[in-house]
């Protein structure tokens, strides 16, 4: 049971990504972009970073990638994909997730501790959370307002495909970036792609400040391993 | 005596007035290359004798600063120093300036001085892990306030940018308000790497080997920008204002990785980067260090844009650009491992036995000459004397000033000052966190501290300085910032291992800047010795001078520090009610040089504190003995702004806040918010609190117990008042000013 | 043939842009007389084709390559022939 | 009267464009037959003057006002007057 790790250019949470899963005892690979064959992997992460150095716009430059075509292969058989921080543009540039991240409201870069409401425990992503856990996570992006029209977004709200809110709680927390209705994650309707503006792998160790995103690799293995 | 000098042709009078290089210099380049030099040979010699390349004006003095160390694996002379850390690992690390480029263009100027001291550290072989940056910017207030806006704005966007993208997190730094920095602000950038000690890798080659060249293709970027460095920031430079060098993260990540990959292949036996002066102070720095020659075809360099002469390409500053000397036989490899990146990747040049630095064009030599020749400038002492508005406003009598009525405001006031204000408006711009090894983030301790995966290790890392002690007192003003930052690695329960220092100053040939930067080097060179923290690395940046400003000497100390074991470590705030506060030394402070003055007052004036080094090597001892043996877990050093300043910042992470007595009798005002190093306040429980007081007394350090933490204010009992804040209203005031400029 | 083109790529009608905002905040605060200001990016590029058509046909595929169809509108600006230098 | 002008913000000749770059390596990738492609930025705004004349003197210095002197030339791309409604 193995993992690919997708490297874009420009993408600088691989190995932290990769930490993080050899940590919850998942196996893993780095795979660079140019590689056309995912076969064999149980489950794919776009790591966050600056895929193409998030030129003309976060992850646009990235759904060019030969990997891609993969990745949606794969997405489309079903498997789990997870896109965190710039893997998340990248997924919706390349219209696996619907919607858009367009540029804080800010206009500017931010890194700091975000407050997000786990809006679904039922998913292979989330299972070992509490129903409405608030999670501690960072973020650490530019483009992060999550945006999709009125009926995308209706549909999300519908298919519950929401699964991560920014909340506000105990004076702590907001909305970061300006994201439609405080969306920080979502996934897509079959509810297999996962993608997210805050990083999960920087929050698995208490000496990082937090642990809050290690469920999130308990689930995933969990999952896989009923699957496998 | 000039005119009894071999006359100048006039010719090379000509090209003098064009590279403004001395007369006496270009008689020594005569001397050394037994004919006169062409053109193209000059502007080698103008690059590689400038300020920024040779040191001619600091090299004599830096002999004075302690290199030597335990932990030193590779002291001043590469890229970057190396100390060993341990369990088979060692961290490189080293600041660079980037002061006029930032001046120039902000945005840009800071990205690229990031860019550059990144790749100064995997020259080394390290994998970067870690930045810190030192700003100085001039007055926020008034007319002038607007450009000082448009610059901090374009700083940290720049720094940020480049960091951001390339994915090292920015994990300290400090950044200062002062006047003098109107004209020329200060844009300081270190980096800290990681390596194997086994993988230290030097800028060398050997006879025969082919150099190659790797990464972005070369433009007509910054051309003359390491001569710019060095010269005075006036309106003329308008003129030879060079093409603004711009940075590309991207494509130095991808360098970046290229790089290491091929150090840990082995692939390669020397590695140099590309900085300031681009292939002409690489490629012949490496040829001198080897004792040996190089031979330059510019036909094979890459090159970004069309017609491009000689002349262009040997002095353009192109980033991202890299210099490798493959093992034999690795040549294929390496070209193979830059092609999967995408990037350039080859040989342009040859060693040689005979030691000079030539470059051929179109099948011709268009230049040769010897690189010792090239590499050891002519140095320069030169006669030094302290400014008179400087001694008279140190000897300034302060003891008749007037004590406030009420100090209750000036608590608040100095929290809004620029200077003390919170700096989370900047660093929440910068990614703390990548890389996963952030164990203390910034705003959370004095230092910040990086865990070292595979290991139960950290470091813990600062760079400080304090312009205005260094102002009033340049050579008690480097020693203090040696000092506080080695305090401040010491607090979070890191032992100083060496330091790397960014010297800032003005004009060294004008009698007053050489005094500031002398004694800048010796006070530094004298605390060094005294705390045992041997320098490995830096940098040096002078004519820091406008027409109507000169900045204070600002010696920018980075400091690395180890922690054996990563548990053993504290933080700055108060966690939880009920804990004892303790302070190392003692309550009053000095009011001379400090933050309390110019903040009420306007007043920059009296001697810097006083620093007794063997009192500040005891108490930082001291501090960490507490950390290590569990005594502590929250620990704050009490800097500019006094036992006040210190104790509201310690309230302000988790808002808890704290009840503490001052008994002594002297002025509250020097009491409450003088300064004084060797100040260290901690946090212990009631059932530590013996053991701990114990080893302060064994020690031998003054000590007291101020009070306890507590509640939702900040309290403190004078003898015959009584003052209280509310944590969460100091806080707002606090955290205001740089948001408004940074919004 | 080689072609010029000017290819901009803009957010939608309805969607906030707040860079075009604040760009605004200063132009009114500069005392110009401005509104609904907008900041989007322009691509320039030099393009070889048969003729003037497919140059044209080049040029917008590339738009809607690069274009985010969920909040961006593109636009070819301007294209135009270059002479060879011989 | 109320104008709409465009103003085209791009980076000088000869200095680095990394972004232009990053896209014209995509674009050749898909084996698109471009160069020396440049990245901008454009903004579009209303501004209002009482002459065709003087909404340009406005937008020029607009434009001047705008762009980075160190590294950025500004070009007018259009300037078009528009009907008041009602
Ligand atoms: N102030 C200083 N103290 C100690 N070492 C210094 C200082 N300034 C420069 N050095 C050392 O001199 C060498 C050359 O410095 P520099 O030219 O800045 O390196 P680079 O060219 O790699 O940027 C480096 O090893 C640097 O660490
Ligand atoms: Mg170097």
């Amino acid at each position: 049971m193995k993992i690919a790790v997708i490297v874009f250019p420009g993408s600088n949470c691989d190995r932290d990504t990769q930490w993080a899963l050899e940590r919850s005892g998942l196996g893993t690979d780095l795979v660079w972009h140019t590689q056309g064959n995912l076969e064999g992997y149980s489950a794919v992460f776009l790591p966050g970073g600056f895929s193409y150095g998030d030129y003309l716009r976060a992850g646009a430059l990235a759904k060019f990638s030969p990997v891609m075509a993969e990745v949606k292969r794969l997405a489309d058989r079903g498997y789990p994909v997870v896109g965190i921080c710039n893997g998340f543009q990248a997924l919706t540039e390349a219209g696996l997730l619907p919607g858009a991240l367009l540029a804080n409201t800010n206009l500017h870069y931010t890194c700091k501790e975000v407050l997000v409401r786990v809006e679904r425990d039922d998913l292979p992503f989330t299972s070992v959370y509490q129903p409405k856990q608030i999670l501690r996570l960072p973020i650490a992006h530019g483009e992060g307002r999550y945006y999709a029209d009125e009926e995308t977004l209706e549909r999300l709200e519908e298919g519950r495909q929401v699964v991560l809110r920014y909340v506000e709680h105990q004076g702590q927390g907001g909305n970061p970036n300006g994201s439609l209705a405080d969306i920080a994650g979502i996934v897509n309707e079959r509810g297999n792609v996962l993608g997210m503006m805050p990083h999960p792998e920087r929050a698995v160790e208490d000496v990082l400040g937090s642990v809050d995103g290690q469920g999130l690799f308990e689930s995933l293995k969990r999952a896989l391993e009923i699957v496998a | 005596m000039e005119e009894t000098l071999t006359p100048i042709s006039t010719s090379a009078e000509a090209m003098l007035k064009e590279t403004g290089i001395p007369p006496q210099e270009y008689r020594e380049i005569v001397r050394r290359m037994g004919r006169e030099p062409n053109r193209l040979e000059l502007y080698l010699f103008k690059v590689m004798w400038s300020e920024h390349c040779s040191y001619k004006n600091s090299r004599p003095l830096l002999r004075m600063l302690p290199k030597e160390g335990p932990a030193v694996l590779q002291g001043p002379g590469e890229n970057a120093g190396v100390v060993d850390i341990g369990e088979g690992y060692a961290v490189a690390f080293k600041i660079e300036s980037h002061n006029h480029p930032s001046a120039v263009e902000p945005v840009q100027g800071a990205a690229t001085g990031v860019g550059g001291i990144i790749r100064d550290i995997m020259a080394m072989g390290a994998r970067p892990i870690a930045l810190l940056n030192s700003l100085r910017f001039g007055k926020l207030e008034g007319h002038e306030g607007q450009r000082t806006r448009y610059l901090v704005g374009g700083v940290v966007g720049g720094i940020a940018h480049y960091g951001n993208a390339i994915g090292i997190p920015t994990v300290a730094g400090e950044v200062y308000f002062h006047p003098d920095y109107q004209e020329n602000p200060l844009v300081n950038a270190m980096c800290v790497g990681l390596l194997r000690t086994d993988e230290l890798k030097k800028s060398r080659a050997s006879l025969g080997r082919p150099v190659y060249y790797a990464g972005a293709k070369t433009g007509r970027d910054g051309i003359g920008g390491a001569a710019f460095a060095s010269e005075e920031l006036s309106e003329n430079n308008e003129a030879k204002r060079p093409n603004v060098q711009v940075g590309d993260p991207f494509l130095g990540k991808l360098l970046m990785e290229g790089t290491l990959e091929a150090i840990q292949r082995d692939l390669v036996e020397g590695v140099q980067d590309m900085g300031a002066a681009g292939l002409t102070s690489s490629l012949s720095e490496m040829a001198h260090k080897s004792g040996l020659g190089l031979e330059l075809n510019l036909d094979q360099v890459p090159q970004r844009e069309t017609g491009m002469n000689p002349l262009e390409l040997m002095l353009s500053e192109s980033q991202e650009r890299m210099v490798f000397v493959p093992r034999p036989g690795k040549e294929k490899e390496l070209e193979a491992l830059f092609a999967h990146y995408g990037l350039d990747c080859v040989p342009v040049a040859q060693v040689i036995q005979e030691p000079v630095f030539r470059i051929k064009a179109g099948g011709e030599v268009v230049a040769e000459v010897p690189t010792d020749a090239l590499a050891d400038a002519p140095t320069y002492t030169r006669e030094m004397q302290e400014s008179p508005e400087v001694q008279s406003l140190r000897s300034k009598d302060l003891s008749a000033l007037p004590i406030p009525a009420d100090l209750a405001p000036i608590l608040p006031q100095l929290l809004s000052s620029p200077n003390l204000c919170s700096r989370t408006p900047v660093f929440e711009r910068y990614d703390q966190q990548v890389g996963t090894n952030t164990a203390l983030v910034p705003g959370k301790g004095d230092a910040a501290i990086l865990r070292i995966k595979g290991t139960g290790r950290a470091i813990a890392v600062k760079v400080d300085a304090n312009p205005r002690y260094s102002k009033l007192h340049p050579r008690l003003g480097a020693m203090h910032a040696l000092a506080e930052a080695a305090r401040n690695v010491s607090v979070v329960g890191g032992r100083p291992l060496a330091y790397t220092d960014g010297l800032n100053c003005g004009n060294p040939e004008t009698p007053h800047g050489y005094y500031e930067l002398s004694e800048t080097i010796s006070g530094l060179a004298e605390a060094s010795r005294a705390l045992g923290i041997p320098v490995v690395s830096g940098n040096v940046s002078l004519y820091n001078e406008g027409p109507s400003y000169r900045i204070p000497p600002t010696p920018m100390v980075g400091v690395v520090g180890l922690l054996e074991n990563l548990e053993k470590r504290a933080e700055q705030g108060f966690k939880k009610a009920g804990e004892f506060i303790v302070l190392i030394g003692e309550p009053l402070g000095e009011l001379g040089a400090s933050e309390y003055l110019w903040v009420t007052q306007k007043l920059e004036a009296g001697n810097p504190p006083r620093l007794d080094l063997g009192r500040e090597a005891k108490t930082q001892a001291a501090i960490r003995e507490l950390i290590y043996l569990d005594l502590t877990r929250t620990a704050h050093d009490v800097a500019e702004g006094g036992l006040a300043v210190a104790l509201a910042e310690m309230t302000f992470p988790y808002s808890v806040g704290a009840t503490v007595e001052i008994r002594e009798q002297d002025r509250p005002d020097a009491l409450l918010f003088g300064e004084a190093p060797s100040r260290i306040l901690f946090t212990v429980n009631q059932a530590k609190l013996h053991e701990a007081t114990r080893l302060l007394e064994l020690s031998g350090l003054k000590y007291r117990i101020l009070g306890q933490t507590g509640g939702s204010e900040l309290t403190v009992l004078l003898p015959r008042t009584q003052l209280k804040w509310g944590v969460n209203e100091l806080k707002s005031v606090w955290e205001a000013p740089l948001r408004e400029v940074l919004p | 043939m080689k072609f010029h083109a000017t290819i901009l790529i803009e957010l939608k009608e309805g969607i906030l842009d707040p860079q075009g905002r604040a760009v605004e905040g200063v132009l009114k605060g500069l005392n110009y007389p401005v509104e609904h200001v907008r900041v989007g990016r322009v691509l320039e590029m030099e393009l070889e084709a048969k003729s003037e058509a497919e140059a044209k046909e080049t040029a917008l595929s590339i738009a809607k390559a690069l274009a985010n169809p969920v909040m961006e509108v593109y636009t070819l600006e301007a294209l135009k022939a270059l002479q060879e230098v011989g």
